[in-house]
């Protein structure tokens, strides 16, 4: 039996919350959806852990659905890179699930409940398929299950906050249009190999060479997952989306959504595209590195004056984002590497960051900063959550933080890219200035008169706790993240033709 | 003068793709009535629908059946496939978007983008009031 | 709704040869153009013509949302079953060939099957959909519109 | 000795953090925490000093954590500066606990037990700065000295109190972060270590012509070190409670700033690599408006301690004066002016806070007479400005000493002249002090002395200041031990 499971670990990924997700919906019995949710993103993130533990010594996993062998048929394929994001994804859904059932219990009606651990789980099983697919194709199908299922959740906020509506809507089309350009791309790769599988598309673009419809794929897809991450300036679904959201939503979407989009990127870059042609790095020297690091400073920026602790986050998102794709447009295996751990550093953070937000919400009733001042006396363990995350965002040694901005800057000196440097480090004093406003608010000033708040409850702190406490583990000792973040680059600078090292 | 005119008929079917997704795409950003952005965007994926079928037509070729004949010239069936999928999740697309109007419509009342936009504007304000 | 008598009767004249189509539409998917969506659409198509003529109330009667929603998984389940029965048999997800005698036998039951659940899904999301959007309470009057 | 060196390293290192939840549990017994708190600071001077005896037997302690990322670890090893700058925080640290006892009580202040945690945590920063073996340990512990006093400068919640706290942490991070973090990851990419090596581990390793630019990247990223421009936050943060001032000024803060910066100067550049490149040139000039402009400010401030403040920035600025002639008589004043200025610094702000406490009087203008009713303070005062002169016979009259031996050796007469006349300004800033409470007329109402528990530490590190000429010789000899060059490589 343990023989058989291991064999089938990447499909069983993806079809164990396949299954499960249809039955969240019929269960009646109290609280059985949320128990189903929790229990299968269990199962999920054990196969996640085993798949990343028989990845790390550099194996590739690689699955054939149906018997039928790439490329015709339709194959997952797993590696370090792979392996790292679906921990990621899956872990991030254990944690939120078991902070979600406190949260959502407050936010959404109890008749939806259903039907929202449902579309999270159907959600989950987008973001895990997209991840482990070989196919890219599939990527298109398992990105619209997610991106379908994520704005169903994130309406379903719309109990709090009528908001939520039109949030999920504009979500809806930005995210349509990203994922119909993404679909134009595939085709233009198609009719240049007439082949769909990833591995198979790579090795016939380097043989077809250049042509004016690889350019145009390239510029197709590069648009559409520019959306789907949140790349500034394509970044304007983003902020209402997270703010509205439920706050377990918030949570996991941050951790997950735009990361699993950046993999993707990563994804076509290195291992399809593969740079075999100038075009492809110029345009990402001119085009993205540039729209990176305005969008790393201009998020920051305008996360100092939100009074909405969730739109603050959400702003501060678009600022991480623009700095992992900095380390992206560096193609340099240091930069790679500096854009993968960011990756996991700021899932962990803004996973936390956002529950401390949700625990706000729940016992505080606001998000408001000028409302939640004096909160640190009164929840006094949701808000040193709350620092942790902080000086991670701003990059204080001691938490994740801190280890990506080292890499980061370490990778832009190393091309000798001082402007580069100077950016990031501006964006990280920035994020001083947001972060410490609220800490600020919260420790120093006196509560409004007449407030009540209470200290959130174990379940909610547990999951935030072990985000937090994730965020100074890996930043106290990065071994295992930063060995697993350099095995993944050194993976897509090996299946690219780059120049650079 | 020919070999542009031979450049524009042999690719027609590419041209009628490129208008119809500019119109789409033109629609689904100029109009603010939330129902015609939803028609905008369903313009714009047929487009893609009928560039992924126009794709996988081979000249002469039938439907792609197994008829016997080894001989037997036929289309390239994978896109066709391919954007039945695509079609799929249009459809959920167009349903999802359709049941966010009409809840959109329930809670405020409207479904224009620039009268939302000043309700929202409104509720912010209000909130810095606070 | 006692008037448009004819159209009534036409429609329920009609809803046999629909559903027959649709039939039709799912079992011959693997010898010519059809298969489950095509046939899942049209059996919706039926019900939607009979809530149409007849109001939602006699659809729902008939289909009730609880069938509906059991539809969906079930037709979900029938297609991942079908998928997971490669796997017990030792072969990958999705692999037909053990699912007969012999490997080409074993194809066609894998397409059929998972076709069949392919159509049970389809019909019974669209009739929901349909459902979900024509039950939904009016806040308007007629006449505003 | 019972305990090994390593041990003890260990131990004086992580003993405050174990004091720090001490402390915590014991918030609701202020008489218990407070002796634990001086107990800690005791034990931990006690460890300190088993150290230096492991050191002078030829026992070296080393630590090794583990690695933050590849190649970086967390790691200690002790040496003859940093030796002499852990003994100088931890002893500091005594007198200051149990003044702050005293002080936090009579002045009647909310949160003792938070401020007595933050306290500790900012000690054991100061001690890890110290130890550290590398730039990476030191990077870190720096960063968290920042963030723990944080909490203290703003530890009166006014909106004054917060306004100062932020600029001080808005300084304090910004430098680091945009200038010491880029310094550092430059110098691991140029030599691929960031150990601390005798000798520097540059040469060979950095295009001269840069050296300058990484030099600057260090002393302005070093906010700490407080070199103009980047001084700002010490007047800002002189709205902390005295205890707060003392240990900003004297122990922990900016003395762990000018420590790091000499420490980088020895062991990353090292000394022979920065005067044969010329490379802290203008870093001297630098210094020396530092310590003139400071001075004539400090001539202007009416406020006791926004003028001591003043002071710091101009006596910090001997320091890096002393680093950047980059000689082993440069590195011997520098060390010496940062013991000498912690004694007598710490006693001015001691005194400062107890004219608080006992006559709640902050300006200078205020103060004629108060001598009279306050001798015990004002005499500790009058011998601590001494000391801060440069006056023999107390310990600050061989810092300047060394200083003046450096600068002449370097040839540089007019730093010379600088320090002259940064002495004559100093005369001026903080004699009319003293003098005026002791020998103006008396004010009508009367005050009387603050409590013993802070009369006693302010004797204590007035006599220490007499005491350190004295023994002056002593940690000169101890500081010969630094190695400059480093160790011969047989052939």
């Amino acid at each position: 039996m343990p023989q058989f499971i291991a064999q089938h670990l990447p499909i069983l990924q993806v079809i164990v919350p396949l299954i499960a997700a249809p039955f969240c919906a019929l269960i009646s019995v109290r609280n059985g959806a949320w128990w189903l949710a929790f229990v299968t993103s269990l199962v999920t993130f054990a196969i996640s852990v085993l798949l990343f533990a028989a990845t790390f010594d550099g194996e590739i996993i690689s699955y054939h659905l149906g018997g039928w062998a790439p490329p015709i048929g339709i194959e997952y394929r797993v590696d370090m890179l792979n392996a790292f994001v679906l921990t990621i994804v899956s872990g991030t859904g254990v944690l939120t699930l078991l902070y979600a059932r406190a949260s959502v219990a407050h936010e959404v009606d109890a008749k939806q409940h259903g039907l929202f651990y449902t579309a999270f789980v159907l959600c989950l099983t987008g973001l895990l398929g997209v991840t482990i697919t070989g196919d890219a194709f599939n990527v298109f199908v398992f990105l619209e299950i997610s991106s379908l299922a994520t704005y169903a959740i994130v309406a379903s906020g719309a109990k709090t906050d009528r908001r939520a509506l039109t949030a999920a809507y504009n979500y809806l089309i930005m995210g349509t249009i990203g994922a119909t350009f993404f679909v134009i791309g595939l085709g233009l790769l198609y009719m240049i190999t007439g082949t769909l599988n990833m591995a198979d598309l790579a090795q016939r673009l380097l043989e077809h060479g250049d042509s004016r419809t690889l350019r145009m794929g390239y510029a197709f897809i590069l648009v559409g997952l520019g959306l789907k991450l949140a790349m500034f300036p394509l970044h304007q679904w983003l902020p209402n989306a997270y703010t509205y959201a439920p706050s377990a939503v918030s949570a996991f979407l941050s951790a997950t959504a735009t990361k699993v989009a950046i993999y993707v990127l990563l994804r076509f870059l290195f291992s399809v595209f593969g740079f075999s042609i100038p075009f492809e790095a110029d345009i990402l020297f001119l085009v993205v590195l540039p729209l990176a690091l305005a969008g790393s400073l201009i998020g920051a920026y305008i996360a100092t004056y939100q009074d909405n602790l969730k739109r603050l986050l959400a702003y501060s998102s678009i600022s991480q984002i623009g700095a992992m794709l900095i380390g992206v447009s560096m193609l340099s295996a240091s930069g790679l590497m500096a854009a993968i751990i960011h990756l996991f550093n700021h899932a962990v953070t803004k996973a936390s960051l956002y529950m401390v937000a949700g625990a706000y919400a729940k016992e505080a009733g606001t998000v408001s900063i000028r409302e939640l001042r004096g909160v640190g006396r009164d929840m006094p363990f949701t808000t040193a959550a709350f620092v942790v995350g902080g000086m991670s965002l701003i990059g204080i040694p001691l938490t994740v933080g801190f280890i990506s901005k080292w890499y980061l800057v370490e990778a832009a000196l190393m091309r000798g890219w001082w402007p580069v440097v100077i950016v990031i480090v501006v964006s990280s004093l920035i994020a001083l200035i947001y972060v410490g406003k609220f800490i600020e608010a919260a420790y120093m000033h006196p509560a409004p008169q007449g407030i009540i708040r209470r200290e959130a409850p174990l379940t909610m702190l547990i999951p935030m706790w072990i985000f937090a406490g994730l965020s100074l583990f890996f930043g106290i000792n990065s071994s295992l993240t930063s060995e697993a973040a350099a095995r993944a680059a050194q993976g897509l600078v090996a299946a690219s033709s780059l120049i650079w090292q | 003068m020919d070999d542009l005119i031979t450049q524009i008929t042999a690719h027609y079917n590419y041209w009628m793709v490129i208008i119809l997704m500019m119109i789409g795409l033109y629609i689904t950003i100029s109009r603010g009535n939330l129902i015609k952005k939803i028609v905008g965007l369903n313009i714009f994926q047929t487009s893609v629908f009928m560039f992924y079928i126009s794709m996988g037509k081979v000249t002469g070729g039938t439907a792609p059946i197994l008829t016997g004949n080894p001989d037997e010239v036929y289309s390239n069936p994978l896109p066709h496939v391919l954007i039945l999928t695509a079609i799929v999740v249009g459809i959920a697309t167009t349903s999802l978007a359709l049941a966010l109007a009409v809840r959109i419509r329930e809670a405020y009342g409207t479904i224009e983008e620039d009268e939302l936009l000043t309700i929202e504007r409104d509720a912010e304000a209000a909130e810095d009031k606070i | 709704m006692h008037h448009h008598l004819i159209l009534r009767v036409v429609a329920k004249l009609l809803l046999p040869f629909i559903l027959l189509y649709a039939l039709y539409v799912q079992w011959h998917g693997d010898y010519g153009p059809g298969g489950g969506f095509q046939a899942g659409v049209i059996f919706a198509v039926g019900f939607v013509l009979y809530a149409l003529v007849y109001g939602v109330d006699e659809l729902t009667r008939i289909l009730p949302r609880p069938v509906l929603i059991t539809g969906m998984i079930a037709g979900v389940i029938l297609y991942a079953g079908t998928g997971l029965v490669g796997l017990f048999q030792g072969l990958t997800f999705l692999d037909y060939n053990g699912l007969a005698a012999d490997s080409r036998h074993g194809q066609e039951w894998g397409i059929l099957l998972v076709e069949l659940g392919v159509g049970i899904t389809v019909a019974s999301s669209m009739t929901a959909i349909f459902v979900a959007f024509a039950t939904r309470e009016p806040d308007i009057d007629d006449e505003d519109w | 000795m019972m305990i090994t060196s390593n041990y003890a390293l260990f131990l004086a290192l992580f003993l405050p953090l174990g004091a720090a939840v001490l402390l915590a549990a014991l918030r609701d017994m202020p008489r218990a925490r407070d002796i634990a708190h001086v107990a800690t600071a005791a034990i931990t001077f006690a460890l300190v000093l088993r150290v230096l005896s492991g050191f002078l037997a030829g026992d070296v302690a080393h630590l090794y954590l583990f690695d933050v990322m590849s190649g970086l670890p967390l790691a200690f090893a002790v040496e003859p500066l940093g030796l002499v700058f852990a003994a100088l925080a931890s002893g500091l640290w005594i007198v200051i606990a149990i003044y702050a006892a005293g002080y936090m009580r009579a002045a009647e202040e909310a949160h003792q037990t938070r401020f007595a945690i933050f306290f500790t945590l900012a000690i054991a920063a100061a001690l890890g700065i110290a130890f550290s073996a590398n730039l990476f340990t030191l990077f870190i512990f720096y960063e968290v000295l920042t963030l723990s006093t944080y909490p203290l400068v703003a530890h009166k919640g006014t909106d004054e109190a917060r306004k100062g706290a932020r600029t001080y942490l808005i300084i304090l991070l910004s430098t680091s972060i945009a200038l010491l973090f880029p310094a550092i990851i430059w110098t691991w990419l140029a030599s691929g270590t960031l150990n601390f090596e005798p000798g520097g581990i540059l040469q060979g390793h950095l295009d001269p012509a840069l050296a300058p630019v990484l030099l600057a990247l260090f002393a302005f990223g070093i906010g700490k070190a407080a070199l103009m421009p980047f001084h700002r936050w010490l007047p800002a943060a002189m709205v902390a409670p005295a205890p707060v001032s003392a240990l900003l000024h004297a122990v922990a803060v900016v003395k762990g700033g000018v420590f790091a910066l000499l420490k980088i100067s020895v062991y990353i550049f090292g000394t022979g690599y920065l005067s044969s490149t010329n490379a802290s040139q203008w870093l001297i000039w630098v210094a020396a408006f530092s310590i003139i402009v400071p001075a004539l400010i400090a001539i202007t401030k009416d406020d006791l301690k926004a003028r001591l403040a003043y002071s710091t920035i101009s006596q910090l600025a001997y320091v890096t004066l002393g680093v950047a002639l980059a000689s082993q008589a440069g590195m011997i004043g520098s060390t010496l002016q940062i013991v000498m200025h912690a004694m007598a610094k710490i006693t001015l702000f001691m005194c400062a806070g107890a004219i608080y406490v006992a006559a709640r009087k902050t300006k200078v203008s205020d103060m004629s007479g108060l001598g009279r009713a306050m001798p015990v303070t004002f005499t500790a005062f009058l011998i601590a400005s001494f000391s801060i002169i440069g006056l023999p016979p107390l310990g600050g009259a061989w810092s300047k000493y060394f200083l003046l031996l450096a600068a002449a050796d370097a040839q540089q007469t007019a730093m010379i002249i600088v320090l002259g006349v940064g002495s004559l300004l100093s005369i001026a800033y903080l004699l009319p002090v003293a003098a005026r409470a002791l020998f103006l007329p008396a004010p009508a109402e009367m005050t009387r002395e603050a409590p013993p528990a802070m009369l006693i530490p302010i004797c204590a590190t007035a006599f220490g200041c007499l005491l350190l000429f004295v023994f002056a010789h002593d940690i000169y000899g101890f500081l010969l031990n630094v190695p400059l060059l480093a160790p011969e490589v047989a052939p």
